[in-house]
Formats: structure tokens, C-alpha cells, sequence
């Protein structure tokens, strides 16, 4: 791991095709090569899919809801499997990843889910510590790390409680301390700041650039407009499965 | 490894006392199961002794002349009591049978008319005991060839012959109703457990996408098993042993004949019994249980 | 009213098929516990009608003399069979009595001696059956006053005291078996589809919170109990359906003592016991179980 | 049942105090008095909340996360009871409402929960439905109902897909459907745009707006600055369980 790399603020190819070239010099993080989805039930989610990620990236994905946007989220934590083409995270195939090997590769990975997934009878502090319990941290530098990553969501007031007894934004906080307490290379967030009122939904995202700078991989699927248009940062547009954009430096909207 | 155990420990007491309505749900089944599985290996065992009783009085008795050479007599003891198949011989001198014989009359209450009696009817028997009381055949032979000291030999053949199927039926049918009984008790405490590792298929599912291992994940829930295994397993034996006095009485006052008295070895191999089962099927329940959420 | 029913079944199909997991686990269950039942009751049936066997071979033997004349032999069987303790009344012959003791040695495979004998030494005999083993005192009385007639009485008055204590204690501890069974599979029952329905606690909540009455959830969680039950119901009678005959070959080779053929009504009684067993414990589970969420 | 009665644009108080002057003249469908909630918890999530609101009435209730605002919507449905003071909804006092009594008065109100609380093993389709069934409404008026509110908010090809199988946008708005499809005279939508792109969030809030111009009275938490400021409507502010602004025509933030 080398969280604090100096791959921090990398240069973008600039060109606003439907796929930047791949610049063989920067690691990849993610690389998607002509990946397809259907669901059992015929719904094809994702088609003909490329995209690539390098180290130190911040990407916004944007689209339509059901554009595909979390289909894909879940293809890159192996979640579900790619119906066709290759997903490769950190250079590994994911879909000849061996079973056994899966919760290592998760564990690179800090995920806010679009639901959340709290584990409903853990409390907030808990279930923060449970990111850091999978990968066999020793119980004393746990407390610290749960303790310093919800004063940095503005949890520390809820530690005790429930998901149940939270409020929707509250939970979705707990979804992303979670994500960020075990310093992961990559962060992927599926619409982190749906439940958050402006004000914090700000503090989440400089919070995120803070880290993005430090080095760590930005992934997060979103429809908070402003906030895209505003950061001006790479932007991959999913439409009905397709990729419609891929722009560094990108709004919200299509801009021609 | 050892802070894994504790570890996986911790988070399965957590796991029991936050999912108590299911836990309870579940240890409640797995008591009354043991209870089932205690009640009928009692009966098993207590039927063995019983039967085991009953073979016992399964014997030759040889009638003996009443002028036999005590020498030849003693001779013939000795051979019996050297032949593999016999348990024991004993003597039983005319005057020992007749008062027997008077004691067993004066307890069902009928008139004794034996003291009109001149002499003693009753001759001078041997009874002898045998090991197995399938293998009477060679001691009856050898009882025969000695026509100067036995008047007569009762094998009781078709007697023992009968005795025995019904005891070899008796113990095949209480052994297969034992494995029959096992085998629900194993299905429902598993079924149970499913049902309520079924009902956390959520959080299972929430885990592995966090990251954890499928030993991570399953550990706990193994230990959780144990633990619904060996509180109820400890439940059981209370149950048992709060039963067991009253019901022993009982039964003792109703079949005075069998020995029906449980000695410290019964309870002992009841003990483990019990504790075993409990605490085996609160595992394998569990394995098998989170097994089939980690497998996909 | 018809279309809430009809609506609420086929609502019940759906979640029966839509929770398959659970549904069948729950079957399972309520199969291996109706099986347990029934199996206990068959057992209590049989053991009910052993004994009745039993108590129907208790009766009083009287030894007629052989000079008996028969005008008073007749009155006093007239009398007996006019007796309201008496079941019935049967007068065997010397000669028949000869015939069935020569054919019980030759079962056995014994000689038999009786070829040797000069005549008959066997009397006539009047046995009679009592409706209940108990009531042996008058008839015992009655025929102890018919000298003329009657030699001697054998009322086997001990036997009968033991055999009914044996019996009476016997199905004492077969009812009390039964209920602890029964209590058993009721509780077991129950509280499977406990855990079946607490896996559902989210869908009532939300059904509630969308403005269900407790009706409205509450009879499909029922018809879904029920249909739990009457499957498990018929899939244990085809189970025993299909033990029956062999079982009962095998049961009928060993006891040819004991009356064991099952007839209609006893079939029917199973068939009974086993379908309203298995709907009214799954629709009871179910009830009971959806009660606990609507009752908050 | 009165949807369409005339009752439809009302004049509001137009004063931007704490708390509008109740006109007696006007049927007040929710009024709060003096209501305090404190969780057992011994959190004190609602304190000294006041609030009326008339028929026809359309309602912004915005506010921080975790400040109350769904606690005060569960208070209105009597999934919570208040702790202190009076919730009337259609003049009747839920806290003395008889258990019985409760699913009659939540079918008159058209609920979208900010988890959705969707039944996780009936389809789209029956989800719906199901606001119908419940109040009896005979089969053959289900069908089309249900198909008619499912094309409104854009779900008619995803009508047999169970809520796992589907994206958090699509669950939102078949939580949309099953709050309009039984006509209610009063919609409660708590973050009802969370997770839905800019486009749908606009179609939708139309839609509640036409609704609401039939009769229909709304009450709609939200973040989503943007469709508060731009529609002027009434803003509730609540800010740690105190109700701090009720302003005819409001913006999203405070504006003084
Ligand atoms: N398990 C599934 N089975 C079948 N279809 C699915 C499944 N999951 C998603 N879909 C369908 O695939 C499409 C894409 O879903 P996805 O969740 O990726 O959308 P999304 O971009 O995340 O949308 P949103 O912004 O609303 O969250 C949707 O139309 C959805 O109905
Ligand atoms: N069941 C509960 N037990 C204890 N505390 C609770 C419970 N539910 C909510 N709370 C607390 O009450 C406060 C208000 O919660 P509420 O859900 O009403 O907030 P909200 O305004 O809806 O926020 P959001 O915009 O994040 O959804 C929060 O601080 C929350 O932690
Ligand atoms: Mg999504
Ligand atoms: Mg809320």
C-alpha cells in the first residue's frame, strides 16, 4: 500500500473523446475493456463498456437514473460478475479472481453504497470498526481511527446508536466513515450525498479532495449537478448503458 | 490466532444476546430436542437392563438324584463351573427349595397345604446360569452323560429360545428408534438454526461485501451455534436432574423387580450425551446454516 | 367477504412460493413432528389395544365335576351370561381341552405323553370373561355356591390385581407420553414458523405503514400456516401410507399374539389426527407469531 | 374523498413569521401543537413544534440532517408517538387515536419514506398495488391505476421487477407511485429526489405540483435547495427539532 504516494495530482489526458488513451507510464487502478452486463432477468445493464482509471484520479460518474451507474460500482468489487469483456482492478482480472481471494481485493477498496449496507444491529461506532476489523487491525488502534473518522463526518455525537435510530443523512455518513476509516487506495462512492443537505454534502466532497490529493483513487457516481459543475474534475457520462462522455474537467450537463 | 478465537468469541456473545428472540427461539428447540433425545436413550438403556434381567434368569436347572455319590456331585459342579459358557452354578439343597417354595406361597397368599406333606417332593436341583443363553446346547449334553447324579435337565429350551428373540427384537427396535429419534432431533435443531441464520442473510451478505473472509464471518456464527448447543444442552441436564428423582421413585415402587437404579455411569454417559449432541448440533446447524450464504 | 377470503389464499400462494426457503423449511418441520405424533399414537393405540388383549385373557376358570347333571350346569351358565359383570361365557369340553393341550405341546415341539394315559385327566371347565377384570368378586361368590356343578374356582385373583395395576399403570404413562409428545410438536412447531415469520417482521412493518389492517395481514399469514400444515399433513400420510404394510408384516410376524392389524376406523382416526394436527398447529404458529407484530 | 374539489390554490398568511395565524375559515389537515419528541434514547429530536397546515397547502420542510425532519413525519403518520403536545391530522388527535383506528387514517395519506420501504418479495408492479388493496378497492380498478401512475413517473417497462432488482433512482420513484396511486388527499414525501438525476427530480416535483393544484395538500422534506428556491413556496426550517423559519415563498436557505 502506499496511500501517500507521490502520484497525488496527476495530469489528465485532456481530450474530451468517449476514451482517453491509455497512458502506459500511469498505473491503473480500474480498467473496464469492452464490458457488457445483462441481468438474468434480460436487462442489459452496461454494454460495450471501456474505461480506465488511473492512480490518483478523481472521476465523477453521472447519467440518467438506471443509466447503469451502480451496475458498474458493482462490477468493480466483483459484486456481480461482467456478462462479457474483462474488469480489471489494481491489474487483477476480477472475473478469474478465485473466490477465496475476493475479500482481500474488497478490502483495497472504500465503498459507499447507495443504500448504505449497515449491518442493522451494529452501532454506528461498530460498524465503522468493522472496516478495520476484516483486515485483522489490532483492537487497539482501532478506537482511535473509528474515533477521528466520524468527528470527521460529524458523527461523534451518534456513535452509540443504531442505524435504525438514525436519520437518513446521519446513516449515510455512517456509509461513508466506513468507507474512509481503513485509508483505502481507492474510494468508490454511489451517490454519497443524496440524503445530505447542502451544507454537508460540501464538507463530504472537500473532504474527499482532501484525500483525493493524498493520493487515494476517487470514484463516485453522482446527481448533484452542482457540485460536478462546479469541481470541474473528470467526468464519465453513462447513458442506458453506454458511455456517452468522458471528459476531464467536465460539468454536469453536456456541454456542446 | 488465539485473538482471532477470542475475537470471534466476543462478537458470537454479541451476536446471541442482540439476536435474542432468535437465539431464545433456538435454544428452546434445541432443549426440548435434547429432552426427546435424553427421554429416549433412558428408556434404551433402561430397557437393556431390563432385558439384560431377563436373560439373566435364563438358566438350566438340572434336577438331582436325591442318593447321588457326593464326590460324582462335586465332580460335576467343578466341570460346570469350568466351562466357558457358564456364568455361575448354584446349589439348591430340597430343603432350601421347599421353604422357598412355602415363602412364595405365603406372599400370593394361597393356602399351604405342604405341611401335610410326609417327605419332601422337591429334589436337590443345580442352577445354573450361562453367559450367553443362546449357548445352553454343551451344558446340557454334559448334564446328560452323568445319569448317576441328574435325574433330570431343564434347559428351558424353548423358553430361552424365546426369550432371546424377544430380547434381540426388543433391542434392534429400541436401537433403530434411537437412530430414528436422533436423526429428527439432528434435522429439526438444524432446520431451527437455518431459519434463524436466514433471518440475518442481510447481514452475512453486508459483510462479505465489506471484505471479510468467510472465515471471518463464519466463526462467530459457529461459536453462536455452540453456544445455543451448551445453553441448552445445561438447561437440559437441570430439567433432568430436577425429573429425575421423583420419576425414579416411581418407577422404582411400580417395576420392583428391574433394576432400574441409574448409577453414576449412566449419568455420566447421559452427561455427555446430551452435552455432545447440544453442543455438535449447534455447530454443524451453524456450518451448515452459513455455508450455504458463503457458498454463492 | 367470499373475495377477502379468496384474495387472502391466493396472497398466502404467493408468499408460500415467494418465501420457498422458509415455507419448506418449515414443512420439514411440521412433517417430522406429525410423523413423531403419529408415530406415538400409533404406539399408544397398539399398546391401548395389547392391553386390552391382555385383560380380555383374564378371566375365571371354573373346573366342573364330571358328574355335574347337566339340567344344573345349564342354569348356572344361564345365570352367569344373565350377570352384568360377565362379558361372556365359554364351555370347554374335557376332550377339547385335551385336543388344544396336545396341539400347544406340539407347537412347542415337546413329546407328548399324554398318548400314555389311561383316560382324561383334564375336567370340563366354564371360562368366563369379565367386561372388567375388576369386577371378578360376585361371579367368584356365585359359582363358589354351585358344589354341585363346580369343583373349583381358579380366579386367578393375584394375576388379575397385577394385571390390571400393570395395565391401568401402563396407559397411564402412554397418555402422559402422548401429551408430553404432543406438547412437544406443538411447541416446535410453533415456533419454527416463528422464526419463519420473523424473517418477514420488515414486510409487516411496511404493510402496516402503508395503512394495512390487521386483518388484511394478518389471514394470509393464516391460509399460509394452514397450507404449511395440510402439505406437511399429506406428505406424512403418504410417508406412513408407505411404511404401513411392511411395518405391520413385520410387527404382525413377531407379536401373533397381539391383534395388531390396524382397521378403517383406527386409519381413519390417524388421518384425523394427523391433517387437523398439522392445519391447526400452522394455522395456531402463524397466528400467533403474526400476532406479536400487529400487537405493538 | 374530496380530490378535486375546489379547495385547490389557496392564499396562505403571507407573513414570514415563526408561526402563520391559523384563519379559521380554512380546514387545517395537519396541526402541531406544542409537540416534543424525545426517543427513548433520551435524544430530543423535536421540541416545541408548532405547525399548521390547511388543505391545499404545499409545504417545503427543509432543515440540516438530523434535524427532526422525519421524526415529524413519522409523528403525522403515528409510527411515532410525540412525547409532548398534540398532532391532529384531519382534526383527529392520533396520540388518542385507538390501534384499530390507525390504518384507516394512514390510507388517507400518501407516504414516500426516505428508505422507501418497499416490500422486498412483491414486484414493482405489486408494490403499488398494494396502496390499493389495502383499502379494498376491487380488482378491476387496480389494473389500470396502477399502470396509469407507473407511466407518470416513468416505470412502466420495470413494472415486473422485484425493489432488489432494481437502481435506487427506480426504487425511489416506485416509492412515488405507491404515495399517489390511491389518490390521497394529503402526500407526505420525506426526500422524495435523494437519488434521482435532475431531470426526473424536476418531472416529479411538477407532478406533485399538478397534484397539488387539484386539492391535494403536500408536505415534502428535501434537500434539494435548487426546487425550493426556484418555486417560492411555503419553507418550514427546522433546525434541532425547533421549528427556526415558516416562510410563504421562501428559498431554500435563510434569507435575511
Ligand atoms: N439485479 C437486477 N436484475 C435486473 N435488472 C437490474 C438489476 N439491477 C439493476 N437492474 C436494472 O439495470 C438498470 C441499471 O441499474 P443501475 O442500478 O446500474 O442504475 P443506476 O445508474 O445506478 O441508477 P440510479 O441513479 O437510479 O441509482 C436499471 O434499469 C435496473 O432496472
Ligand atoms: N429511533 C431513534 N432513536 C433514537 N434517536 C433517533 C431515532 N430516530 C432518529 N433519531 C435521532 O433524532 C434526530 C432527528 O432524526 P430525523 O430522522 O428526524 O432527522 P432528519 O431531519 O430526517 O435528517 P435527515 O435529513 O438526515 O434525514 C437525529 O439526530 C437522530 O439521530
Ligand atoms: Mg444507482
Ligand atoms: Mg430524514
Amino acid at each position: 500500500m502506499a496511500p501517500g504516494s507521490s502520484t497525488g495530482l496527476l495530469r489528465h489526458p485532456t481530450l474530451a473523446g468517449d476514451r482517453p488513451p491509455e497512458t502506459t507510464s500511469e498505473r491503473l487502478v480500474l480498467a473496464l475493456r469492452d464490458v457488457a452486463k445483462t441481468y438474468p432477468n434480460g436487462r442489459a445493464a452496461l454494454r460495450d463498456v471501456n474505461l480506465t482509471v488511473p492512480e490518483g484520479d478523481f472521476v465523477f460518474l453521472v447519467g440518467p437514473s438506471g443509466a447503469g451507474k451502480t451496475t458498474l460500482i458493482k462490477l468493480l468489487i466483483r459484486d456481480e460478475l461482467a456478462t462479457a469483456g474483462q474488469v480489471l482492478l489494481d491489474g487483477q482480472d476480477l472475473g478469474r479472481l478465485p473466490r477465496r481471494q475476493v475479500p482481500r481485493v474488497r478490502r483495497k477498496v472504500g465503498i459507499v453504497f447507495q443504500d448504505y449496507k449497515l449491518l442493522p444491529r451494529k452501532s454506528v461506532w461498530e460498524n465503522v470498526a468493522f472496516a478495520l476489523e476484516v483486515t485483522g487491525t489490532p483492537g487497539r488502534r482501532i478506537g482511535p481511527a473509528v474515533d477521528r473518522v466520524l468527528r470527521l463526518v460529524g458523527l461523534a455525537a451518534q456513535a452509540r446508536q443504531l442505524p435504525t435510530q438514525l436519520s437518513g443523512g446521519e446513516q449515510q455518513r455512517t456509509a461513508i466513515a466506513r468507507a474512509l476509516v481503513h485509508d483505502p487506495r481507492l474510494i468508490i462512492a454511489d451517490e454519497p450525498t443524496g440524503n445530505l443537505d447542502p451544507l454537508i454534502s460540501w464538507e463530504i466532497i472537500q473532504l474527499l479532495l482532501r484525500i483525493n490529493e493524498m493520493g487515494t483513487t476517487v470514484l463516485m457516481a453522482t446527481h448533484n449537478a452542482e457540485v460536478v459543475t462546479a469541481l470541474r474534475k473528470r467526468v464519465v457520462g453513462l447513458e442506458d448503458g453506454r458511455v456517452v462522455r468522458d471528459e476531464v474537467g467536465g460539468a454536469y450537463h453536456r456541454e456542446d | 490466532m488465539l485473538t482471532f478465537v477470542v475475537f470471534s468469541v466476543r462478537r458470537a456473545w454479541q451476536g446471541f444476546w442482540r439476536n435474542s428472540l432468535m437465539s431464545l427461539a433456538a435454544t428452546a428447540t434445541m432443549i426440548l430436542m435434547l429432552l426427546l433425545l435424553a427421554g429416549f436413550w433412558i428408556i434404551q438403556t433402561g430397557l437393556n437392563a431390563g432385558l439384560q434381567f431377563i436373560e439373566q434368569k435364563v438358566e438350566v436347572v438340572a434336577d438331582l438324584n436325591d442318593n447321588a455319590p457326593a464326590d460324582q456331585l462335586l465332580q460335576v459342579e467343578t466341570t460346570l463351573r469350568g466351562m466357558p459358557q457358564v456364568a455361575s452354578v448354584t446349589f439348591v439343597s430340597k430343603d432350601q427349595a421347599l421353604q422357598d417354595f412355602r415363602a412364595r406361597l405365603k406372599a400370593r397368599g394361597q393356602e399351604d397345604l405342604t405341611g401335610y406333606l410326609d417327605t419332601n417332593p422337591l429334589p436337590n436341583t443345580l442352577e445354573i446360569k450361562l453367559k450367553n443363553p443362546q449357548d445352553y446346547g454343551n451344558v446340557v449334553d454334559y448334564l446328560d452323560g452323568q445319569p448317576t447324579v441328574v435325574s433330570q435337565v431343564t434347559p428351558i429350551q424353548n423358553l430361552v429360545n424365546q426369550v432371546v428373540t424377544v430380547t434381540n427384537f426388543l433391542r434392534t427396535v429400541g436401537v433403530v428408534v434411537l437412530i430414528l429419534v436422533g436423526l429428527t432431533v439432528l434435522f429439526i435443531i438444524v432446520n431451527t438454526i437455518r431459519l434463524a441464520v436466514f433471518a440475518r442473510a442481510e447481514e452475512i451478505e453486508i459483510m462479505r461485501l465489506v471484505g471479510a473472509s468467510d472465515a471471518f464471518i463464519r466463526w462467530p456464527f459457529i461459536f453462536e451455534g455452540a453456544m445455543v448447543g451448551l445453553f441448552g444442552a445445561l438447561i437440559t441436564l437441570v430439567v433432568l436432574a430436577v425429573v429425575a428423582t421423583p420419576l425414579q421413585e416411581f418407577m422404582y415402587g411400580f417395576f420392583r423387580v428391574l433394576p432400574l437404579q441409574f448409577g453414576t455411569l449412566v449419568v455420566r454417559d447421559l452427561t455427555l450425551l446430551v452435552v455432545g449432541a447440544g453442543v455438535g448440533l449447534g455447530v454443524l446447524g451453524s456450518y451448515v446454516s452459513v455455508r450455504s450464504y458463503l457458498i454463492r
